[in-house]
């Protein structure tokens, strides 16, 4: 078997008194749809901002391609080819929404103007990404903070397609999507899948779950309590080892 | 289609749209206007092409320095210090220019690598994660002891008839003046070309703006060359605003700038190096301060141990909130560095003229203030009143 | 620590402390020589006298701070320079109940016991210079009557301005009352700072389309204001009322800028302020070949020490560094200071530096 | 159950967690100690029981005003007037209490209402929407012309001798100030009684605290006594403190302050009147100006025209922001004046006391202020590094 | 028929250019449970933020008891008894659990003892009110900043339980919450219609909307396209309102 392209050994976080995750474990292949499901609090998003450089362990190895790595910061996990959607979005509200998409990895000229930016071409590119998840704005130029919810989502999603990720991580991707929308982000993760890159997708809605994922790793309480492998289990199971109702079973 | 036709939206509602964007500074200019109008109908002189000169002149130092301030605002930090150290590399650069008789470029040179030394130091103990009000304060005593040990025993160097003091005092001949005016306006009227030719944004703005901006050049440069030709320092400011204009505004730099003063942690993750954005908006502000030093002193013909000091500190910062920079963080163009020096050198210069008792001048100078920055927020936000609450 | 600070000969080797307390660090002369003049004097008087040194940045609070400070550390003597005269009883309050002597130097506290007070009379200077200025012109060296006079002031409520402004109008308000000077402006310099006289200048030129026919300042500070002013606008008008002196202003007076300057001799003052502290230290009187005054100042009968100042001041004709040379003799600059910039140039520097 | 029992997490982690939270003024204490202790070693006099009570009416004036710009701070306003306000009060209560001979709390009334209404426009500027920079930008610019005017015409009003000068100068006799040194610490004890007998809280964290600090008042208080009783200052001082920290921790209206500071729009939307709490901050403000003009007036026994000038304003505002309250709002606690206010004084007091030349004390001042701070910082967050970015 | 308690007539907003609401008409009796639905951006949002008072309508009226009013404020709402859980959740971070709880609501002793808050006694009822949603914190004092997307959420859905509100409005109130306390969230709605106050819910899962809803509302930039009964729709014509499928059928 092909080794993992992420691997997770034993991270550990406590925020103050809290344990936020327990020697979790976790690995992620190339091509590979992995969701991590739990109850609010579980530790999903502290995981999702530990890979993404967000949040430092306190214990634990972070292993990308065999080799172990230090992923300090967001630039780190970026360095590395790691894409990551957060759960509260991170945009910059006082700016607009084609300056959003492109933060961090703008179109621009070469030194000797200065780096100006080519706001032609990412308005050109912007529309593009964005037709293509259906999000629709009235104005690229408002500040993203003027706008509604979905839009916002709709943004924070569409990053993702400007650049050229090894890894993507969707922390609740669809929460605040309309029903078009959300149809367009899980077939966003099935055409991610089938450019061989890995996606690692929390969400709620474990139909969408069932649908996309190859894998599926349950937290509780920080804790890992179970995986699941496409098609051997059920819903009630998965269920289960979600709210813990087995208690010890799982 | 992403972008749905904009339905119509009542007239108020699109101006006041306007106000808080493209046409962000224009409030600020009808302010300017009013401010203008009511001293002009108090005092003949007010409005004199020598009085405008003095004007001018008078805010040269402010907004360079507020220039410089602007960037600090932006990435959400403040700075009490630049304007000690305005000081502090002033007499530097006097000292090697006059007292020891350095090149003058040479010594120009080390002052402002001075300024921008002193000012990473503070941003290094910034980004360390102290609050910048708490660094630049300590920062602001140290320099005081410092301004004390860079001037000779005399405590202060006369620069007069020197090298010097022809920075503040030459002119760019009237010819000249007008020539590089136009340059700059084809210049910028060939950065909106896109604009004119092609449908994305409105023809008639671009148009519009092209000629509102060169009228008001053009206005300038008539009225400032009156005497012998454009004053230098006018030159330097207009250049330093121009070159921070296009950084701010067109440039990756510029996006970054605003991306980090708007939300540190969202920028941080969109992989922008956060702690180094905070170290070049301290950088250009340390060049800002040298040069608003060397100009001042060249100016006042003299550093001394009161260089850098008085109300210079607080009228910068005050000159870009005036003019429409935030004090927390990601709103706001280097333009109101001008447009607030402009407000305030206005007032005290109005003030002055007037001849008033020093009672009535503070009454006048405080009053004023706050009373036309009052207008630019009625105007901006298109209604006499906030909302309840 | 130690329980007990009043007893301060543990300190410094036994040697005797006396704080030398200026106001600020403008004016320059309080840190730039009359500290260091006094320590000097004091010093070669008696050896095992120290002599420290504060600075209360303009602020009446930090200089009670700082009194109260140095009595803890021991201090046998303070001489005041008040950072607010009208706003320093604290100080000589404090030192009375430590039953510490104050010796007032140039601008001393108010309205409370002391030691005794060392002074150029602040009135005396303005009279000084308001009847070198009358004496111009009644002389005509300013052109027909009326003439038209810009005057700038000091920092307005500051005892020093209050005072000075008596003396210069003592002189000159009989003058203003019978039409020969008429004055087109006048403002109170903020804080004595050159900057605010530069502009205060430039809008005075401006209201009266230059049409001023002399400038009468308070200090060198304010002068060399004015002066910077003059140049940038290429606008030659003369400027009196120089006082101190400050660097600029004898330079100035070199070339030809600046006509007048009253000398405060930092030297004698510092060391007639020596021998009354060591005089104070020891329980002695004040030494009677120097305190020749009593001052009443609000709360008190001071023993005072009145010294003279000296205006000099350019002649038509004559080689200003004539009128220069008493300020080098008095020990206040060396011609090696004074030319430099602008007047390094100027003949009479070129004939004493070479 | 809503609240799981907490799992054992590193002892670093939980050290960290609480300097953050109810230990948060333990890292300002332990810098000031470092404060002490280095000036102790450097100067016998330092913590003699004289110099320690010197320090402590040193910064009385300081610690009153800054306790005032941690009510505005927390609402996420700034204010740069309060200072010469201070001075102005100072002077109308002394124009009251001695030139007219009016009754001293009459006059005092008098100045502490002038103080508020002063402050009450500022405020209602303010929450018309203009920057409260700005507005107290003007506002001191305008208090100062009115300290001029104020003044009778030789610009000072000598308060020595009368009532006025015994606010600073009386002391509470010892064996009373034991004896409400006490009563206070009961009422505290008596306010912590429910953490000690139920189980809700951890009951030895209860009972460590009130020994902590039943040892800090009885041991401050012992200090402080050593002459002739408490002073009245600190007497002022400390009542004022007790009441805004019950006001703030354990009131209705300090959940608001702090949410109001934290998010406005939040706040609003769960139904705060957000600018009546602006304005409540203001007058609070308004009142410890005008106490703190007269507790300096009484100390420095007269008003002129530097009366509220100086070093005083940005001295209270980094005492507030030392002590740890944030510039940005809803962040902070009152005690936060009395430690800044501490850190700064023992700083300037002992740079003084060692008696340097103008230049090394102002690097001392400078360098140690933002080492101090420095310190404060690295504590707080347990790691000697930031994370990079 | 009862009278409306609550009657929007012709309202309309824009931002700028962009026209969020146009003319939109809307009633809620007692005791009824109304969703709004629509795309993302469709002005859901802003049409409860103007019943909220937080923005104020261009033009229109609205009428709480038949009588017009006029709701400058959030205050001014909630003296008429709504109650509102903004998309965005509007929690004060720097505060904690128990504080953003009862803001505004805060149980107090008398003025005598300057409103002490009764910390005690909030803290029992926050206990009671989270358990009822199933909302789990692992601390009261940490401020809500540092908790979970989910446990966020909750805690602004409990705010309307503590107070005794008419008419309840809650704007996507499951987004982000996990599947225990999503099914919670349903049963508040019904039991609130229950003690015949008013619940206006916005929602983009069909599912839900169906399962509570007495009418629903379809906006679709910014107009009104469709209104529907109880029972008396289809899946896909909600669908098709929603999306505007059948353009100028509905
Ligand atoms: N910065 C922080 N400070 C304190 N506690 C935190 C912080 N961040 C997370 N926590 C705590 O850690 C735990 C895990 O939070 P996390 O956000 O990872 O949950 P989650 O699984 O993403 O939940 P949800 O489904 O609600 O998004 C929670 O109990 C939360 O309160
Ligand atoms: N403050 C604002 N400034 C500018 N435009 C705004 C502002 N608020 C909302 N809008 C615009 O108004 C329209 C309606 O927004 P609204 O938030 O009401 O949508 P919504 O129906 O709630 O969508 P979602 O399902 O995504 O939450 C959007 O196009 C949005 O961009
Ligand atoms: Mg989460
Ligand atoms: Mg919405």
């Amino acid at each position: 078997m092909e080794p993992p392209i992420l691997r997770l050994a034993g991270v550990s976080k406590h925020f103050g008194g809290v344990r936020a995750l327990h020697e979790v474990d976790l690995e992620l292949r190339t091509g590979e749809v992995v969701a991590l499901v739990g109850d609010n609090g579980a530790g999903k998003s502290t995981l999702v901002k530990i890979i993404a450089g967000v949040e430092r362990p306190d214990g634990g190895e972070i292993h990308v391609d065999e080799q172990e790595v230090k992923l300090d910061t967001p630039r780190a996990a970026t360095g590395v080819g790691i894409h990551t959607v957060y759960q509260d979005l991170s945009l910059c509200d006082n700016l607009d929404a084609v300056k959003n998409l492109f933060l961090g990895q703008e179109r621009t000229t070469g030194w000797w103007r200065g780096r100006a930016v080519r706001r032609g071409a990412m308005e050109e590119q912007a529309k593009a990404v964005l037709d293509s998840m259906s999000v629709r704005l009235r104005s690229f130029t408002t500040p993203v903070g003027g706008l509604s919810g979905g839009q916002r989502q709709g943004i924070a999603i569409c990053r993702a397609l400007v650049s050229d990720p090894r890894i993507v991580m969707l922390d609740e991707p669809t929460a605040a999507l309309g029903i078009t929308q959300r149809a367009e982000v899980l077939d966003l993760i099935l055409r991610l899948k089938e450019q061989r890159r890995s996606v690692l997708v929390i969400s709620h809605d474990l139909k969408d779950v069932q649908h996309v994922a190859d894998r599926v790793v349950v937290l509780r309480l920080g804790t890992k309590v179970a995986e699941f492998s496409r098609g051997r289990y059920t819903s009630s199971e998965l269920v289960a080892a979600i709210t813990g109702a087995h208690e010890g079973v799982a | 289609m992403s972008v749905s036709a904009t339905s119509r939206t009542p007239l108020a509602g699109r101006i006041t749209a306007a106000f808080e964007d493209r046409l962000r500074n224009v409030p600020v200019l009808i302010v300017l206007g009013a401010i203008w109008l009511f001293f002009d109908t108090r005092s003949d002189a007010y409005l004199s092409s020598q009085n405008l000169t003095n004007l001018v002149l008078q805010i040269v130092t402010t907004a360079i320095l507020a220039l410089g301030i602007v960037f600090v605002l932006l990435v959400g930090e403040i700075d009490l210090s630049s304007a000690i150290l305005s000081g502090v590399c002033a007499t530097v650069v006097a000292n090697y220019a006059v007292t020891s008789g350095w090149n003058l470029y040479a010594a120009l040179a080390v002052g402002v690598l001075l300024g921008m030394v002193a000012m990473l130091v503070q941003a290094l103990i910034i980004v360390f994660g102290v609050p910048s009000l708490i660094v630049t304060l300590g920062g602001m005593v140290v320099f005081q002891g410092l301004l004390l040990v860079v001037l000779p025993p005399e405590f202060t160097v006369n620069v007069g008839g020197t090298d010097y003091a022809k920075i503040a005092s030459e002119h760019l001949p009237t010819s000249l003046s007008f020539v590089l005016a136009v340059l700059i306006l084809i210049a910028y009227a060939g950065s909106r070309w896109r604009d004119i030719i092609g449908s994305r944004s409105d023809r008639t703005w671009a148009l519009v703006s092209i000629g509102v901006i060169g009228v008001a050049v053009l206005g300038g440069v008539t009225v400032l060359t009156r005497g012998n030709g454009l004053p230098f320092p006018v030159l330097i400011l207009g250049v330093m605003l121009i070159v921070a204009s296009y950084a701010t505004t067109s440039t990756r730099y510029g996006v970054h700038l605003y991306a980090v003063g708007g939300d540190r942690d969202a920028a941080q993750r969109a992989g922008i190096p956060v702690y180094r954005m905070v170290l070049y908006s301290f950088l250009i502000l340390g060049a800002c301060a040298a040069i608003a030093g060397v100009v001042d002193a060249s100016r006042q013909l003299a550093v001394s141990n009161s260089s850098g000091g008085g109300p210079l500190m607080l009228n910068a910062i005050a000159a870009a909130v005036v003019g429409g920079t935030s004090l927390f963080g990601g709103r706001g163009s280097v333009w109101s560095a001008l447009l607030g020096a402009l407000v305030i050198g206005s007032i005290n210069n109005g003030v002055q003229l007037l001849g008033y008792s020093p009672e009535v001048q503070f009454f006048a100078t405080g009053g004023v203030l706050v009373v036309a920055v009052a207008m630019d927020v009625v105007i901006t936000r298109g209604s006499l009143w906030p909302r309840r609450a | 620590g130690g329980s007990s600070g009043g007893d301060g000969d543990s300190k410094a080797g036994g040697k005797k402390l006396v704080y030398f307390m200026a106001p600020n660090t403008t004016p320059t002369r309080y840190i730039q020589q009359d500290g260091p003049d006094f320590k000097k004097a004091i010093e070669k008087l008696d050896s095992d006298i120290e002599v420290k040194f504060v600075n209360a940045g303009g602020s009446s609070a930090t200089q009670l701070s700082q009194a109260n400070a140095a009595i803890s550390a021991g201090a046998k003597a303070l001489v005041v320079v008040a950072a607010d005269p009208n706003t320093s009883e604290g100080v000589l309050q404090a030192a009375e109940a430590a039953k510490i002597p104050v010796i007032g130097y140039e601008n001393p506290p108010l309205k409370g016991k002391m030691f005794a007070q060392v002074v150029f009379d602040p009135e005396n200077v303005g009279v000084q210079q308001g009847e070198y200025f009358a004496s111009q012109v009644k002389d005509g060296a300013l052109g027909a009557t009326p003439v038209n006079v810009a005057r700038l002031y000091g920092n307005k409520g500051d005892v020093y301005t209050t005072e000075m402004l008596k003396g210069q109008d003592s002189v000159l308000k009989p003058l203003i009352d019978d039409g020969t000077i008429k004055v087109v402006c006048e403002d109170y310099v903020k804080d004595w700072a050159p900057d605010n006289a530069q502009s205060a200048a430039d809008q005075c030129l401006t209201k009266t389309q230059n049409k001023v026919g002399a400038f009468l300042g308070f200090y060198d500070g304010i002068t060399a204001g004015v002066i910077a002013a003059l140049k940038s606008k290429k606008v030659e008008v003369p400027v009196y009322g120089g006082q101190n002196p400050e660097l600029t202003g004898l330079q100035y007076m070199l070339t030809g800028d600046q006509q007048d300057n009253v000398l405060k001799a930092f030297s004698v003052e510092a060391e007639a302020a020596a021998k009354i502290t060591l005089a104070a230290i020891n329980g002695e009187q004040p030494p009677a070949d120097l305190v020749k005054d009593t001052v009443d100042n609000g709360g008190s009968q001071i023993p005072t020490a009145k010294l003279p100042s000296t205006l000099i001041h350019l002649e038509k004709g004559k080689d200003p560094g004539e009128a220069v040379q008493k300020a080098v003799d008095l020990g206040i600059f060396t011609w090696k200071q004074i030319c430099t910039g602008p007047a390094a140039s100027t003949p009479t520097c070129k004939e004493k530096v070479g």
